[in-house]
């Protein structure tokens, strides 16, 4: 008898087209099954369906749903009730913001404990075994903090705590990794797999199959609601039938690209040995580099490491505290605004959140237009044919232009502000997180027009990114940060292949990849990582500065 | 007559309870002798005794003075006291007494505001002994008795005007008299409460309770808002409700737990007067115009809902000296009016419809003090301002704080000015239109008419004795204001109260003043 | 980052989303009954049966019926055309007191937002005084100190408001110039005037829009209240909260007096609120 | 010293300021326009008496430097001197003294009512029917925009003068403060409720309530343990406004109720320009403004520990 047994499941909110559409799998004891699908496949619908908390509105359909053997056909709340926590346990999506904000970590676990009928006197042990369990370090004292006083990991821990401490028999992990830097992922993932062993099964849950590759024993592929492939991991990973399954499986890979020599050219923008500080924060300490046409530049660190303030200064948007940066070998940082406003234009700006970036009021033609207007000799007529033209090459269709960028979706948006960047024809591009906030396909579409542009221009790029991935696709030159200073630089291939850093080695073990052979017994998690300190365990919360 | 009547009846009178009055606000002071408004009077007649007391036919008949006599030259009255008479802080009452109270009035320290004008031309008290006070005046001044009777010339203790005279002002404690009640405590804005004094017994002859006060005590409410202390009395919070408005009238009436006791106001109906002084006004073709132009019947008839009369005479009807011969020689004529304008060269018309001469709107102010005026009288500045309109008058409204009406009545700067005054009798003419008592004089000539003729008739009824011979002078009086529009009487209000059925021998007197020690309740 | 600002103490700036007023249906109704209003405000003399201040003393306290839809009032003037010609006064004291609140507004948060740390700082803790008195006593206080009437009403409702305008527009021009759009355009070269002119002011001046709508509403029910208290226009001006001061004293006889201007407070203020939060609703997004 | 008992004492500080702002602000407006205060102290008949403006004032320290004054006014109210009312020649704290009850009362049941009023409704609405939800933001929709005092008007016609159930007037006992309670209550329960409405399905949409949902918990105790808390939140940093537009509203509540009160006495005291009264009310309702607020900041850091340490 499976543990979860779902055929024909359909979920449909409203009227509208079913989120879900006759989705059909099993999990079996002692079993990890991974749902993997891009954003808004159905994955975290899919999972709530099964503890019968598939949302306010919610139609559920289905031949056949049952949960450690019983039919949910006819479940009321209070059945309901009885199967969460007890029978499967959830471990949600957003884990930062999955414990009360305004409860201590034990309050928490203790509703788990409670449901699992201890004796009130041993209660508080219970909730700190709970902790102990999923490697929760001095869990006295972190039982009696507030969520906001963990870092990432340790909330994502809790959180974990908090769900096990129930003894569910299932435990649904939905994208138990996602918001949290690599090298603290790396450690859940571990966490997690230490579950799985201790015998209890495990739905788990991502959009990037590299993390599930190494725990799950079967994987089911959804996409837009629909399994499109499901089977033995090895099997999916090993001969992927499906091609939405094979693109996931190549962006899971990465792709060293074979990017012909670079051009060296002058040197068109020069950061000397430059610092910032925040108060007392040194947000970038004594950082230099040199970019020259036609290459890409990688930059690349964990969250708060001093990327976009670096960039900021190479944009003249920061003034750094000491050194200088130079624009065609002419003082840039230095200059006034006044002199630097004409000058502009030949270095732009690719944002993390392109939203942000965007007048609300304007539409995509506006926003366009904008920057069409301040390159010299346009015409009206010239200008809107610009217009056209850039949001042509960017794979924007024309009716576009008249919708305001809330409008669009998140590739449209990046595309929106990689056209505006190109309007003044820019000889450097600076690229802040341009995909960190994309789906995998998309994110692929996006780094190709990118790579396209680079080869038809000329242009030389910045590419910022906390991703390894990502930079080993597009960049030629990388640069590794850490707490402001720069520890690393080198050729892509250089640094890859031969890291010479501690913490660029760290970084690296940590990414997990999939090998072409990979599946739960030959994953390559990586080592132990090395002697990096223990990230953010001072109560300093993981991401706090995230956009 | 309705004072004595209303709820008389109804068996013998029983010892015990109190009562509640609703009245319409909080006086300016508790102290009398500064005191301007009437409401301070209703709160505190009995608290005070007066040294006379006026009838309903209005004689006199004694009460703190056993006796007393006038010098023929009308200048010195000489009041012999009762001897058995304590303020209730056990001081004896005498002519020293007296003398210290009418002396406190006269100071201009006090600032009196009604008081002084009631001691007229007073000179000084004279007590050749404790029980004998001379009363000095320096002209004759034939309206004293009718002002010693009104509680505003009562009795302080002497030892609390010699310790904190300015005290009294805040009440409570502080006001010492000899009436059958004490002051308790007040609460600012809110009631004061009054109790039994016992030991009373010095009552003038004719009043029905001779001694102690039959209810334990009183209560004076505040409540500003007419609807508030009509239904007030409706849902039994109130005992006597004070001022029933005009339009509550016919509901209360149908009320089978209430009574209503009115009486008509003595004195001074509600009037406009015309400022003869400034222009246009000083031209009596536009004076009788204004005084035709307004359909006083109409709006009192609908403004008070018939409860109350439109005025004939710059007097009530219920004053002694009012002439009914005035009736009917004056009122609402639109064609006349038309006719004086055009003759007073206002023929042309202005994009708003005034008249114009030479350009010149046809426009006058009238002065108020917005503090002081009743939404009933507002009520009638506006009727007044359409009334005009249609005449092609233009009359601006000018609220003003009480300092500014003050100001403005003393040098004249004013069209209209509106009043209405109680005073027990005709003496009332010479307070508003002779010539020397203009406002700045602290008179009331709001009209500031200087007319020989008026003068010379006034001066005579001061002089006189005789009744019949004053009430003519006065009527020859109000016939000339009229026929000279020196001022526009429009309605004669009615004090109205409403009282519960359980409250027994609630009376007014001739001043309209309540006497609580007669009250009694079943 | 202890407690929120000021602004958000205005509760309208909390409200997101409801149903009633969320629906596009819901603005479209609002929309048409502000126009209506303000046609009605503008034009009285197109709604109105008679004028509003021709007495008819005989025909005073008629109960509402066929001549007069909401009655009489003690003067006997027909209170429908007081009521409409009332909006004239009514909207227009609303309006004075916004615009005065907002100009005040936008110079104090203007002021903040740009002049330095010190002016920052000096009219914040100016603010935090003026705000430490409730509107309506503050605007009581005003009028003592320079007497009563309509338009010292408006002013004083609008001096008493332009803190929270001040508070709105401080934090958005901090917001606005700080934005990554502000910053594209810097990026691309474009002159501060001209951002200033095409980014940084309009998206300031969207909720301050949506402030004022609200406001405006807030404001003719303070303007009414004071005129309630005595101390608004002169009789016979057809002021809605004087005519509800009015017919409070004839409740007993003739409740209609107060309660055709109180319903068309209820009306005005339903529909700007309505039309306000329509407008937050679509702003926020 | 504690950080939380540091953190009090710096509101309080700021509270001491704002209310000292507050007291320049009053004197030197009142001072500053008011030419006529002695015509206000002297009234109708006195005011052009020669001398007795002098002594007047002399007498109210009127002749002093303005800075004497100033410093003389901050002084005595250090003391609780409140000054002198002019036109009731009473000190103003003896005046407000006997006012204050009644006030303090209305407003205390106000808040109750209206915040009872409030939780009641958003927990029996939020996250119900569209039917249930589109009744109950309408009804609160209208109880914000009907004025109180026109509410008050109106439940007078109806409950006083028609029904006769409650009293019209006055301030003895519970009957006479139902119907102005109610008329102060509602607007403001009005607006709480769709606050605490919105930030309850808020909270109810927040990961956390899932999780809590998931671990078994029954719709009753995820109300109780979690989201109320939430909802309540944001209602802490509404206090302020509530109390102000309480305060507000008590002027105008009880001048249509003819209640004794704060309100009666600062109407009388705006017509009658008896400005020692005006500023002294209004600094009384600035000082339980600026109390009210510390305590509501006071209470963040009780009800949510994210504010406890200044991390910034
Ligand atoms: N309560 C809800 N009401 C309406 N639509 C919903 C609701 N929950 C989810 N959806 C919709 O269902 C679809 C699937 O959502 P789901 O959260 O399952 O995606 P997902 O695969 O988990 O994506 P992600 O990786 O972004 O978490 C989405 O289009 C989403 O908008
Ligand atoms: N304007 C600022 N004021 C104060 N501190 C700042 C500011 N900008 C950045 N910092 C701080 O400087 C440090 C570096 O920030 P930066 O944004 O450059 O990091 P990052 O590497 O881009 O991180 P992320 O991946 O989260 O975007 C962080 O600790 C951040 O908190
Ligand atoms: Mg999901
Ligand atoms: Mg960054």
């Amino acid at each position: 008898m499976s543990l979860v047994e779902v055929s024909g499941l359909t979920v449909s909110f409203g009227r509208a087209r079913p989120v879900v559409r006759d989705v059909s799998f099993a999990v079996d004891n002692g079993e990890c099954v991974a749902l993997v699908g891009e954003s808004g496949s159905g994955k975290s619908v899919t999972a709530r369906t099964l503890l019968g908390l598939a949302g306010r509105g919610a139609t559920v359909r289905a031949d056949r749903l049952r949960i450690a053997g019983q039919d949910t056909g006819k479940y009321r709340q209070r059945d309901w009730q009885r199967v969460r926590g007890r029978t499967a346990g959830l471990v949600s999506q957003d884990a930062l913001v999955s414990l009360d904000p305004l409860r201590r970590i034990e309050d928490e676990v203790l509703e788990s404990v409670r449901a699992r009928g201890v004796p009130a006197a041993e209660r508080r042990q219970a909730v700190i075994d709970a902790l102990a369990e999923v490697g929760v370090p001095d869990p006295e004292a972190r039982a009696g903090q507030y969520p906001h006083q963990l870092s990432g990991g340790l909330r994502q821990r809790a959180l974990i705590a908090a769900a096990l401490a129930a003894r569910p028999d299932l435990l649904i992990a939905d994208e138990p990794t996602t918001a949290l830097d690599v090298l603290v992922q790396q450690q859940i993932l571990d966490l997690l797999g230490e579950i799985k062993r201790s015998g209890r099964a495990l739905l788990l849950i991502s959009h990037d199959l590299a993390v599930v590759a190494s725990l799950a024993d079967r994987i089911a592929v959804l996409r837009d609601g629909e399994i499109v492939e499901s089977g033995p991991t090895r099997r999916v990973l090993g001969a992927p039938e499906h091609a939405y399954t094979r693109m996931l499986i190549d962006a899971a890979r990465g792709r060293r690209a074979s990017r012909p020599a670079v051009a060296v050219g002058e040197p068109l923008v020069e950061a000397q040995s430059v610092s910032r500080s925040f108060g007392a924060r040194r947000a970038v300490a004594a950082a230099s580099l040199t970019l020259r046409a036609g290459e890409t530049l990688g930059v690349v660190g964990e969250s708060g490491s001093g990327k976009s303030t670096l960039a900021r200064m190479l944009m003249g948007l920061t003034t750094p505290d000491e050194g200088a940066v130079l624009l065609a070998g002419q003082p840039w940082s230095a200059a006034s605004e006044r002199s630097r406003r004409g000058r502009r234009r030949d270095i732009q700006l690719i944002n993390q959140n392109p939203h942000a970036a965007f007048d609300p009021r304007f539409t995509v033609g506006q926003i366009i237009a904008e920057a069409v207007s301040r390159s010299p000799g346009s015409g009206r007529r010239v200008r809107r044919q610009r217009v056209a033209e850039l949001l042509a090459w960017v794979g924007i269709s024309t009716e576009h232009a008249d919708r305001r960028p809330h409008q669009l979706s998140g590739g449209q948006r990046q595309r929106v502000a990689i056209a505006r960047a190109l309007a003044p024809r820019p000889r450097i591009l600076v690229c802040d997180e341009p995909v960190s906030a994309l789906d995998v396909s998309v994110r692929a579409q996006v780094l190709d027009l990118l790579a396209r542009l680079q080869s038809e221009t000329g242009v030389a790029l910045v590419f910022i990114s906390h991703d390894l991935g990502v930079v080993e696709q597009i960049s030629d030159r990388l640069m590794i940060m850490k707490d402001g200073e720069v520890v690393e630089e080198g050729g892509t291939a250089e640094v890859f292949d031969h890291p010479q850093h501690p913490y660029t080695k760290a970084l690296l073990a940590a990414v997990p990849r999939l090998s072409s052979d990979s599946g739960p017994d030959s994953a390559d998690l990586g080592a132990e990582p090395a002697d990096v300190g223990e990230i953010a365990e001072d109560g300093q919360p993981v991401g706090a500065n995230r956009p | 007559d309705t004072g004595a009547s209303g709820s008389a009846g109804g068996g013998t009178p029983q010892r015990g309870g109190t009562i509640t009055f609703g009245t319409t606000g909080e006086p300016d002071s508790w102290d009398l002798h500064v005191a301007a408004s009437s409401i301070a009077a209703v709160a505190l007649r009995a608290v005070y005794d007066s040294l006379v007391n006026e009838k309903p036919d209005g004689t006199f008949e004694p009460w703190l003075a056993k006796s007393w006599t006038v010098s023929p030259d009308g200048l010195r009255y000489t009041f012999t006291l009762r001897q058995d008479v304590t303020f209730s802080d056990g001081t004896k009452f005498n002519s020293q007494a007296v003398k210290a109270n009418f002396d406190h009035i006269a100071a201009p320290a006090t600032a009196s505001r009604n008081a002084a004008t009631l001691i007229g031309p007073y000179l000084r008290t004279e007590t050749p002994d404790p029980y004998t006070a001379v009363v000095v005046f320096s002209a004759p001044y034939s309206p004293f008795l009718g002002a010693a009777s009104t509680p505003f010339l009562g009795f302080h203790s002497p030892a609390v005007l010699s310790a904190n005279p300015a005290g009294i002002a805040s009440g409570g404690r502080n006001v010492v008299s000899t009436g059958p009640f004490t002051f308790a405590s007040v609460q600012a804005g809110q009631q004061a409460v009054f109790n039994r004094r016992p030991g009373y017994a010095w009552a003038p002859r004719s009043a029905p309770n001779l001694g102690e006060s039959y209810l334990d005590g009183y209560t004076v409410r505040f409540l500003p808002t007419d609807a508030a202390r009509v239904g007030a009395l409706t849902s039994g919070q109130l005992d006597v409700a004070d001022q029933v408005p005009a339009t509550s009238v016919a509901q209360l009436r149908s009320s089978p737990s209430t009574t209503l006791d009115s009486r008509d106001n003595v004195g001074a109906p509600f009037t406009y007067a015309l400022n003869v002084t400034k222009a246009p006004f000083d031209d009596p073709n536009v004076r009788v115009a204004i005084q035709s132009a307004v359909d006083t019947d109409s709006i009192t008839k609908g403004l008070f809902q018939g409860v109350y009369e439109r005025a004939w005479s710059v007097l009530t009807p219920s004053t002694p000296g009012y002439a009914t011969s005035v009736e009917h020689t004056w009122g609402y004529d639109p064609a006349k009016a038309k006719k004086l304008l055009d003759a007073a060269g206002y023929t042309g018309t202005d994009s708003q419809g005034y008249r114009t001469k030479g350009g010149q709107r046809l426009s006058v102010g009238l002065i108020y003090a917005s503090s002081f005026t009743t939404a009933e009288q507002l009520n009638y500045h506006t009727a007044l301002k359409d009334a005009l309109k249609q005449a092609g008058v233009e009359l601006v409204l000018r609220p003003l704080d009480t300092a500014a009406v003050v100001q403005a009545f003393s040098t004249g700067d004013y069209h209209f000015g509106a009043y209405s005054l109680s005073t027990p009798d005709g003496s009332l003419l010479r307070e508003t239109f002779y010539s020397k008592d203009l406002p700045s004089a602290g008179g009331s000539n709001v009209s500031r008419v200087a007319d020989p003729q008026l003068d010379g008739w006034l001066d005579q009824a001061l002089a006189t004795q005789d009744v019949t011979a004053r009430d003519t002078l006065y009527g020859k009086v109000q016939q000339r204001v009229l026929a000279q529009a020196f001022a526009l009487p429009t309605y004669v209000g009615k004090r109205i109260f409403g009282v519960q059925s359980r409250v027994h021998g609630f009376a007014l007197d001739v001043q309209n003043l309540p006497h609580f020690e007669r009250v009694w309740v079943s | 980052m202890t407690s929120a600002t000021l602004t958000d103490r205005w509760p309208t700036r909390r409200i997101r989303r409801s149903r009633v007023s969320g629906s596009v249906v819901a603005l479209v109704i609002s929309g048409l009954v502000v126009a209506l209003l303000g046609l009605i405000a503008l034009f009285p003399q197109w709604f109105a049966s008679t004028s509003p201040d021709t007495d008819d003393p005989l025909h005073a306290f008629t109960p509402p019926g066929a001549r007069h839809p909401f009655g009489t009032d003690q003067l006997g003037r027909d209170i429908y055309s007081r009521v409409i010609y009332g909006a004239h006064i009514s909207v227009a004291n609303g309006l004075v007191a916004t615009v005065i609140g907002v100009l005040l507004g936008c110079l104090l948060g203007l002021v903040a937002a740009n002049g330095g740390r010190w002016a920052d700082a000096l009219v914040m803790r100016a603010t935090d005084v003026w705000l430490a008195f409730p509107e309506i006593l503050l605007a009581l206080l005003i009028i003592a100190l320079i007497g009563p009437g309509s338009t010292n009403i408006a002013v004083a409702i609008g001096f008493a408001a332009a803190p929270y305008y001040g508070r709105l527009v401080r934090g958005q021009a901090l917001v606005v110039s700080r934005a990554e759009y502000v910053e594209a355009a810097r990026v691309l070269g474009v002159p501060p005037v001209r951002y200033t002119l095409r980014h940084v002011l309009p998206n300031i001046a969207g909720p301050v829009v949506v402030l004022a709508s609200l406001g405006t509403g807030t404001a003719i029910v303070a303007a009414a209240g004071l005129s309630l208290l005595g101390l608004g226009p002169l009789p016979p001006t057809p002021e809605w909260g004087a005519m509800l001061a009015d017919g409070q004293g004839y409740l007993a006889n003739a409740w209609w007096i107060a309660v055709a201007p109180g319903l068309a407070i209820v009306v005005v203020v339903l529909a700007v609120t309505i039309l306000g939060r329509n407008l937050q609703a679509r702003s926020i997004r | 010293m504690p950080p939380a008992l540091r953190f009090v004492l710096r509101r309080a500080a700021g509270g001491i300021a704002v209310l000292w702002g507050a007291v320049t602000v009053t004197f030197f407006a009142v001072t500053a326009a008011g030419g006529d205060q002695i015509d206000a102290i002297l009234g109708p008949d006195a005011a052009n008496l020669p001398g007795l403006r002098a002594q007047v004032a002399a007498q109210y320290g009127l002749n002093k430097p303005l800075i004497v004054q100033y410093l003389n006014r901050l002084w005595s109210l250090l003391h609780g001197d409140l000054g002198w009312s002019y036109q009731r020649n009473e000190p103003v704290a003896r005046l407000l003294s006997g006012q204050v009850l009644p006030t303090l009362e209305l407003a205390a049941s106000a808040a109750v009512v209206g915040f009872l009023l409030a939780v009641l409704l958003a927990v029996a609405t939020a996250g119900r029917g569209r039917l249930a939800r589109g009744l109950a933001s309408l009804a609160e929709l209208l109880a914000v925009a009907v004025p109180s005092f026109w509410l008050g008007i109106v439940l007078l016609a109806v409950f006083s003068f028609t029904l006769r159930w409650f009293p019209a007037f006055g301030a003895a006992g519970v009957p006479s403060l139902v119907l102005p309670t109610l008329a102060l209550a509602l607007p403001i329960a009005g607006v709480l409720a769709q606050v605490l409405r919105q930030e309850l399905e808020l909270a109810d949409s927040k990961p956390f309530a899932l999780s809590a949902r998931a671990r078994g918990l029954g719709e009753r105790t995820l109300l109780v343990r979690h989201t109320l808390r939430h909802a309540l939140l944001p209602v802490t940093t509404m206090s302020a406004w509530a109390l102000g537009t309480l305060i507000g509203g008590a002027v105008l509540v009880e001048q249509v109720f003819s209640r004794p009160g704060l309100g009666s006495l600062l109407v009388d005291a705006v017509k009658h320009r008896d400005t020692p009264v005006v500023s002294a009310v209004v600094i009384l309702a600035a000082l339980v403004f600026v109390v009210a607020n510390t305590v509501a900041d006071a209470m963040y850091p009780v009800i949510d520990a994210r504010l406890r340490v200044s991390t910034t």
